[in-house]
């Protein structure tokens, strides 16, 4: 496993992000096309964006397609992308099955096909793939957690994305994963005690909601663990109502967006996150498609951001209040 | 507003109208003086109809001219005809069921500016207007649960506002029974009085004798002129109409009746209506008349029998074995046919053409095993049918919706008509028929008897039921009141029966 | 068939047509009482003003929802509009004082209302797809102005805001009590208003209004145009509740919105229904989906009996009028 | 309005009429103009063929809505059913052999339609609420079933199945040979079967249907188990195109579906529509979609683009029959 070199997210959408890559050919001209799973969350709008930044940075034309949040319709935006004939197909697969088939289409036609953020079944035909670390992300963050209780009870609610999302699955399977085997190490054994799991829809309302219900049906609730930043922070409000900001703690998988950077530097309810940088994502795959034009062939079938956490030491270091994310 | 200086309130001349290519009115002229009934006949399908919704605003002319008081006016909608006191009972009901009876009849009131309703007012206002009319309905009843009577009642009293000019009414009659008539009559003659103009529309040509003062014929879209009523008489005025002598309305009945009914009901009774007891019989080839006054449950009867209330006991017989008829599927399913009184939304499929809704009921002959239609043999016996009960249209693709109101019973009609039955109850045979076509329906009856089947026609009108039974039922408030044999055929007896008292 | 029997009732006593007029209620009161019994937490007043706090915003739309339906129409744009409302909201209060804020979002509201409202009254086309496509216009346009991200709050005035939605006054949510005023201006308009009573007509018998005279594009075009209104102040409450306007609010509401109107019993073919009975039904499916919530029916599950549920509540609903 | 100056042209000659009749037909072939004209890559037979492959499943599950929306009702639990159906494909793919996975996955989705038909023709539920109330009840079962993620094709059968619905014949998509099969049928039933003859009449007058004897229950019955029936045809096709069923299938496809049918120009009150002018309302929704693609218009100006041309279509349609 390649591990990119982490830089610190720079200042926002004010301030150019992204970089120029070497390149020996000419690349005015080459296309670029980018198929996201969907655009209904500011995460993939930055990661658009971040990839979009880097293309036309290095002199090349960005083309995009939104899957819509339906397996089916990203199938048919890929290859609608394929017919409009790109040089590179940076593809964020909504499903790591379900989009096989069009990588293949995507070669057929002389395509590589980069993954992008999420993963893809390994029989797909693909260059390499470029995801944030979400397991090691999430282990991360339950060690994080663990070590902060130490012997004490754990009354864990989990709110989730939506039902049946892959990337919300690894992140919570690192969250619980780190939670356990910090335990095991320290405790040596595990006490794992969550009461609920409640579904977001990724959106503030939604955590508001949820949060609402679960402190009515258990009001022991002395911890929140998260797929992503999203989920928590319009749960806050329901927190902050029922006034039990210093009796529950939140931990998070993902993602380091600003408002959850924000809230760990400055209150003490919001444990930490774990950086997944679309910035970072956006960047790194631009420059694997440059590295690809000319002639690299030898790429990892996987390459990672690097993992971070973010907890109160370092928060100050990543946040930036104009950035899109 | 009133201007003595015109002669007449209206003047409608030179008006023609087409719909696409099929022309409706050509060079119509018409004019009604003040307080004056003017009684506006012609075949099904002349344009009657057509006529009076150019002067209300529903449709606009092609080209003429219509006079108001001596002034030109040009209603682009209803609202601007009302406002200029044309008030018009339409053909179709068209009430808003989920409505009081009170806010329908202030309807376009409402439309015109006010912020809060006034529910006492109109409530007693409108309580006043119908009782004014002699007639006993709950002002603040939601319409939906009225009768078709009482519907037709709410139209009435909705056309007449204080500020009525001309009032129009497009056959009001259809589904009264003489009392009601004479009731709707006598409130036409105070109205008369008051100086406002009414132009008549209706097939019951007695009527017009009794209370017009003028007709107007309209003839295949041409107006015949007007003459007072002194000046013709029920002959004249058919030879206006259709073009011919009419000898026999009624045709003479040479059925040779059998012996051993075919179809008896006994002591059917319904669980949700005011039907009970109800117990006859019909025999082959007989035609068995229904009267009775409006509300007397006819209708109710005729629906319970073919499964479309529930009953709640009682038992039908067809050919001597006990049949169960839990829902119309049934009594198709044992050959019995039910034309329906309310044509619109009980009787024809207005959005489908003449030939999809005659097929509705009939697809064995048509279809393979399959269910697939044979078109040619569809369309033969369509245009057949079409012919024979002289269904005036194009072709058989045009919509129900726009045919006229007559020409659509004659499509409910043949719906039932065309196809093998056992027994078919028949409600209101020729409600909006033209004089000619009735001849033509009563002769279709007659032939359908001939064929052995039972036949049972409900209906409000004395001299048809009179003219086509053999024998009579009269109901009266949920029951068989009496038997009339054909000897004993009066409208004295029918009325006597009708309001449950004996024959003197 | 149902009115025959409702009929033969109509004439004793109103209490009793009252009763069967408003099954609804009971269809409510029975899920209380069961959920009171299966959950001992649901009778906290915490969750009550939960419960109460998390319909209202579906609750306003509903009613928006319940006038088109009156009319014969349907909205699907509420649940996009409240999202581009909720954007636009936060982008204003950003930069203009609370009040021009409001008063703007709402005429917005009516503005886009409007589009849906000349479409359907003026230009004839059909409900279902007008609102449609707006639904799919008014989503994109909120992802425009909000670049995808939520907006949020800035200002004193959001601050206020977010407290005001926030908060109770006599233990009564504030945004309850903003959706509670908004349905008895709607019992009062629908019983007592001529507006009311013309858009029942219209819905009942379009023909027969016209043909009574009334200007049936007027009334058409207005009940959009407030449909969108209360999108607009929905929205308000929504996006003062999470502190932000974000453009994945309101997310399929057009279905919990038809969905309230038609278990209050209201015809899609317009002229029946109340806003006590679509406030009912309203009720009910924030209910399932609280007590569901609170009983740990996980995420699932949840779902299926929710549906069966909202089935059973309708069902019960023809039995009773029976 | 619009049938009275239809009428005009009824008498002379057929072919005029059916132009009226199908005037979706050129605002179809209008947008393809178009499209060939701003787009070279537009034309090229991979393109139309992925258009083709990508409207066949949405295609397929509005012929069933179509003929729901005959009747006067209305399925929105398609969506749903296509996920449900979709994973039971998946799972009996892997299970049993082809023929038995494919007639055991239809047989399914007859009878989860035919909950929805018992719902709505014998206990008299309003379709709007039995049906998303179903629809509430598959996407959970699909995840129930699923576990939540996609299950994959993993025998002989799957990788035939995922041929069959990846490859063409006579440079005809095989799933979109599926789809013209089935508008095909449906044309013909509705037009010469005794069976369309009874579900227009019962959608353009119930009553009348009832009192002419017509088995109205029975027909309303089958529609909505014909339209279960259709979304797993549907639900196999789209399975076989990404080798797996997955619950998230079918997301909002009910709305596409509809919005296909009414641009055809069907009425949802029932009795008006026709499989011809469903065909070009699929394949205009997916011509749009697809051109925008093309043109590379952000996702998010798209969804504004796309409700516009929507709007424009159905105006258009509006103005071509005057
Ligand atoms: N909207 C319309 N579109 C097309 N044709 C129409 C329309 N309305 C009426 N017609 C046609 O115009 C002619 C006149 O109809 P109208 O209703 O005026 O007749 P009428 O004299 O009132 O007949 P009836 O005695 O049966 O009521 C008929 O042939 C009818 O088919
Ligand atoms: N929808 C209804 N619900 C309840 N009662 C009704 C309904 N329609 C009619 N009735 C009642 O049933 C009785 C019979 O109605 P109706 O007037 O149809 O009888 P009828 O003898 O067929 O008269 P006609 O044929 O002259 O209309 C009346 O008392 C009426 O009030
Ligand atoms: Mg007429
Ligand atoms: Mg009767």
């Amino acid at each position: 496993v390649e591990q990119s070199d982490k830089s610190k997210k720079s200042t926002g959408e004010t301030t150019d992000t992204s970089e120029v890559v070497e390149s020996e050919i000419d690349l005015t001209g080459k296309k670029i096309g980018y198929c996201t799973p969907s655009l209904n969350a500011p995460y993939y709008q930055a990661l658009l964006q971040s990839i979009k930044a880097n293309t036309e940075k290095n002199g090349m034309v960005f083309l995009s397609a939104d899957g819509q949040d339906d397996i089916n319709k990203q199938v048919a935006a890929v290859e609608d992308l394929i017919t409009k004939g790109v040089d590179a197909l940076l593809l964020n697969p909504k499903d790591p099955d379900a989009l096989v088939g069009v990588t293949k289409l995507a070669k057929a036609a002389g395509i590589p096909v980069f993954i992008i953020d999420s993963s893809i079944d390994p029989s797909a035909d693909y260059v390499t793939t470029v995801q944030s670390n979400n397991l090691a992300n999430g282990e991360l963050a339950g060690e994080w957690l663990a070590k902060k209780f130490g012997k004490k009870k754990m009354n864990i609610a989990l709110l989730s994305g939506n039902a049946g999302n892959p990337v919300g699955k690894t992140r919570k399977q690192g969250l619980l994963q780190g939670i356990t085997e910090e335990q095991l190490r320290t405790l040596g054994y595990i006490d794992l005690n969550i009461k609920t799991q409640m579904y977001t829809e990724w959106s503030y309302a939604g955590g508001l909601k949820a949060m609402e219900d679960i402190l009515v049906a258990h009001p022991d609730i002395n911890v929140v663990i998260t797929e992503s930043d999203v989920c928590v922070l319009g749960a806050i409000k329901a927190i902050a109502q029922a006034g039990k900001t210093d009796d529950i703690l939140i931990v998070a998988g993902a993602d380091g967006q600003k408002e959850a950077i924000k809230y760990i530097m400055d209150t003490d309810f919001y444990g930490c996150t774990a950086m997944n940088s679309p910035v970072q994502i956006g960047k790194n795959a631009v420059e694997y498609a440059i590295q690809y034009m000319n002639g690299k062939r030898d790429f990892k079938k996987t390459s990672f951001t690097a993992p971070l956490l973010i907890t109160k030491d370092n928060a100050a270091d990543y946040y930036d209040p104009k950035a899109l994310f | 507003m009133q201007n003595s200086e015109s002669e007449y309130r209206l003047e409608m001349s030179g008006i023609s109208k087409s719909f696409g290519v099929v022309s409706v009115l050509e060079n119509v002229n018409l004019k009604i003086k003040h307080g004056e009934i003017h009684a506006l006949l012609g075949e099904n399908g002349a344009g009657k109809s057509t006529l009076m919704k150019i002067l209300s605003g529903v449709h606009q002319k092609d080209t003429g001219k219509v006079l108001l008081n001596g002034e030109e006016i040009n209603p682009k909608n209803t609202h601007d005809g009302q406002e200029l006191g044309i008030n018009v009972v339409y053909q179709e009901l068209s009430l808003v069921n989920d409505l009081s009876v009170a806010e329908n009849i202030y309807l376009h009131k409402l439309g015109a500016n006010k912020f809060w309703m006034n529910w006492k007012k109109i409530t007693h206002d409108a309580q006043e207007l119908i009782n004014s009319l002699g007639f006993d309905i709950d002002a603040s009843a939601i319409v939906r649960d009225l009768s078709i009577v009482q519907k037709q009642v709410v139209e009435i009293a909705k056309a007449i506002s204080e500020d009525t000019k001309i009032l129009v009414l497009d056959e009001p009659t259809t589904v009264f029974d003489p009392t009601d008539t004479q009731k709707l009559f006598d409130n036409l003659f105070k109205l008369k009085e008051r100086g406002i103009s009414i132009i008549y529309i209706s097939h019951h040509l007695e009527e017009i004798f009794k209370i017009a003062d003028t007709v107007t014929v309209l003839k295949d879209g041409v107006d015949t002129g007007s003459l007072p009523v002194s000046e013709t008489d029920t002959d004249g005025v058919i030879r206006l109409m259709i073009g011919r002598e009419l000898k026999d309305l009624y045709p003479i009945r040479d059925v040779v009746v059998g012996n051993t009914p075919i179809f008896e009901v006994k002591n059917l009774t319904a669980k949700d209506t005011l039907v009970y007891d109800v117990s006859f019989s019909v025999k082959p080839g007989e035609v068995l008349g229904v009267a009775g006054l409006g509300g007397s449950g006819r209708t109710e009867t005729a629906k319970l029998i073919f499964g479309a209330h529930k009953k709640k006991s009682g038992s039908i017989f067809l050919n001597g074995e006990e049949i169960k008829t839990k829902s119309p599927v049934d009594a198709v399913g044992h050959e019995i046919g039910l034309v329906s009184e309310n044509r619109k939304e009980e009787g024809v499929f207005l959005p489908l053409s003449i030939r999809k809704n005659i097929s509705v009921t009939n697809f064995d002959p048509i279809s393979t095993k399959l269910g697939f239609i044979k078109t040619d043999k569809e369309h033969s016996n369509v245009l057949g049918l079409m012919k024979k009960l002289n269904i005036k249209a194009p072709d058989s693709e045009v919509d129900v919706k726009n045919l006229s109101g007559g020409n659509q019973q004659k499509v409910a009609l043949a719906k039932w008509l065309s196809i093998d039955s056992k027994v078919i109850i028949i409600d209101e045979p020729t409600r909006g028929v033209d004089v000619g076509a009735k001849v033509e329906i009563y002769s279709l009856i007659n032939e359908v008897a001939k064929k052995g089947v039972a036949v049972i026609v409900i209906s409000s009108d004395m001299p048809e039921i009179m003219g086509i039974a053999d024998r009579i039922l009269v109901m009266h408030e949920g029951t068989i009141y009496g038997e009339l044999p054909k000897e004993k055929f009066s409208e004295e007896n029918i009325l006597r029966y009708s309001i449950g008292e004996p024959l003197k | 068939m149902a009115l025959t029997l409702k009929q033969q009732f109509s004439s004793p006593g109103g209490i009793l047509k009252f009763l069967i007029k408003h099954n609804t209620i009971f269809i409510f009161l029975l899920l209380v009482i069961f959920s009171a019994f299966i959950s001992d937490v649901f009778f906290t007043s915490v969750n009550l003003s939960n419960l109460l706090k998390q319909v209202s915003g579906i609750g306003i739309i509903s009613i928006g929802m319940l006038i088109v339906i009156l009319t014969g129409g349907i909205d699907l744009s509420v649940g996009s509009m409240v999202a581009l409302l909720a954007v636009t909201f936060a982008i204003l209060i950003n930069i203009v004082v609370l009040p021009v804020a409001i008063v703007l979002t709402i005429l917005i509201g009516f503005g886009l209302g409007s589009v849906a409202g000349y479409l359907v009254a003026y230009q004839k086309m059909a409900p279902f797809i007008a609102t449609l496509a707006l639904m799919t216009v008014a989503r994109g346009l909120g992802f425009i102005y909000s670049k995808g991200s939520p907006i949020t709050f800035k200002t004193p005035g959001g601050e206020f805001m977010s407290n005001f939605a926030n908060n109770s006054t006599l233990g009564v949510p504030n945004i309850a009590i903003v959706f509670f005023i908004i349905v008895i201006i709607a019992m009062v308009m629908l019983k007592y208003n001529v507006f009311g009573r013309l858009i029942i007509a219209i819905g009942s018998n379009e023909e027969a209004s016209r043909l009574s005279g009334i200007k049936v594009s007027k009334y058409k075009f207005l009940v959009y145009a407030i449909s969108g209104s209360l999108a607009a102040i929905a929205a308000i409450i929504v996006a003062s509740r999470t502190n932000l306007g974000s453009p994945n609010m309101g997310m399929a509401w057009e279905l919990d919105a038809i969905a309230a109107v038609v278990i209050g019993g209201a015809s899609l073919n317009g002229g029946k229904g109340s806003a006590i009975n679509t406030l009912m039904g309203v009720l009910i499916l924030g209910l399932i989906g609280n007590i569901l919530n609170l009983l740990n029916v996980p995420s699932y599950p949840q779902q299926v009996v929710k549906g069966g549920i909202i089935i059973f509540a309708v069902l019960l609903q023809r039995f009773e009028k029976k």
